[in-house]
């Protein structure tokens, strides 16, 4: 019922796990998390990944949270990917329709192919 | 048809993982797929936030409830609160093509079930309709 | 005492399930670690096992209905049937050293619970009471 | 919600692993599958081996069925050990008072040891 955010400093820049249920009770605290990677990167850093394999239920608000994400990436010049969507994550990206307005990959090595 | 559950929780959002637990097990037992079990519980999860955000507006002394009916061709769920009641009118998804964060859980709702019907004809708050047929 | 959770399922041991699910969250909310929280849904879960083979008889067409309150100090639990009322001087777990199938869930209530308590004084059917300090 | 049994015929007799929720509503499922078990062992099996890692959840049926499953392995003159008891199995062992009466091991390999 809780959220766990692990973030990892890697040279591309930085590498978040997401592991629980991002809802409405949930998401403001995958948004800090987020605010804190934004402040730290300040030698600009040039990607930013997301493992969500791990997620066992998203719904709109997590959804609402990761364009925020794509937003913030967009102005500071780095590529949002995310990879590993688990079975319910792929359910809520198809709802949404999401599935060409993100950057998604299979797995790690292919998100950080081509970076 | 026949009424498998009835639930009534607070509404605050730490009970929508409550909601989410009990509900599944219901709908799977109901005849549907993992997957359309998992977006018809994602649906009522969006229903049930909305329900704490502009119903009750960020109060979590209300409460939310949840009946489940099924019968052979269907199921049916009823969420009731005594909230304020919505303007029906103007509970709209955004467009899709908007990307923007928010506005999508209504169109979660109309895409997963058949019938979504807002009644605030009784005393006291809105009673949310949702319907899906079996495929 | 704050009301937490209502939960009405039919008297079929499927909905054990439902129960156990909707529960655990609550109770861990409420203040108690995982490993009591996993007694404290065990020990429901008997109780509501024991309504419908002694209060329904295995007739599944009744309702077992759970509502959960929390205090700073305690959680207590009320369970309500509409089955046969029992005779509360014979419901007593077996010696544990009678090694035999069954007769165990009365005992998990009796060791989890400071308050086991079964009100036949209603109209019709039972409202067991369970409770549970903090410690 | 449900639960699964998978048997695996081994030299020393059988290797049981269960899976899931053992409760009223499923207990009869286990207590089928061992009569199975216990038809199939035509030249007397030496030991029954249960695999209780992967059980989420066991209340006082699975319990009795245990208990039967014992008593049938004592007139077959097989040994039954369980092992690698998940934190919930543990939970009703030790309300039931009944680590003493069945023979519990860590993992597999300690539970063939011996035998
Ligand atoms: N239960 C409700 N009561 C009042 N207004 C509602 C209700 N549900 C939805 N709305 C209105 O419909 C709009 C769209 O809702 P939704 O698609 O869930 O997205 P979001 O809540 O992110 O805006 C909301 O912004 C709100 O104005
Ligand atoms: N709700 C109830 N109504 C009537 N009798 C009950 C009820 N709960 C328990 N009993 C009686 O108490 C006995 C012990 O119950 P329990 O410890 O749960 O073990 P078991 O159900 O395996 O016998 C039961 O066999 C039954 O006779």
């Amino acid at each position: 019922m809780k959220v766990e955010i692990v973030t990892e400093k890697i040279e591309l820049g930085f590498l978040l796990r997401l592991k629980g249920d991002v809802d409405m009770n949930t998401s403001s605290d995958v948004r800090n998390a987020l605010a804190k990677v934004f402040k730290q990167e300040s030698s600009g850093m040039k990607a930013l990944l997301i493992d969500l394999s791990q997620v066992r239920y998203m719904d709109s608000s997590g959804i609402a949270t990761l364009v925020e994400v794509m937003q913030n990436c967009v102005k500071k010049g780095a590529r949002l990917r995310l990879f590993e969507l688990s079975p319910p994550v792929r359910d809520v990206f198809e709802l949404a329709r999401l599935a060409s307005v993100f950057e998604i990959y299979a797995t790690f090595n292919d998100a950080v192919m081509g970076l | 048809m026949m009424e498998k559950m009835t639930l009534i929780v607070p509404s605050h959002p730490k009970y929508l993982y409550v909601i989410r637990s009990a509900l599944y097990p219901v709908v799977i037992g109901s005849g549907f797929s993992k997957k359309e079990a998992r977006k018809i519980v994602l649906a009522v999860d969006e229903a049930c936030s909305n329900i704490i955000k502009y119903a009750y507006e960020g109060d979590y002394s209300g409460t939310i409830a949840l009946k489940v009916f099924v019968d052979r061709t269907k199921l049916k769920l009823e969420l009731m609160d005594s909230g304020k009641k919505p303007d029906v009118t103007k509970i709209a998804p955004r467009k899709l093509d908007d990307i923007r964060p928010g506005g999508l859980g209504t169109h979660f709702m109309a895409e997963v079930f058949d019938r979504v019907e807002y009644d605030t004809s009784g005393a006291a708050g809105t009673v949310l309709t949702l319907e899906k047929t079996h495929s």
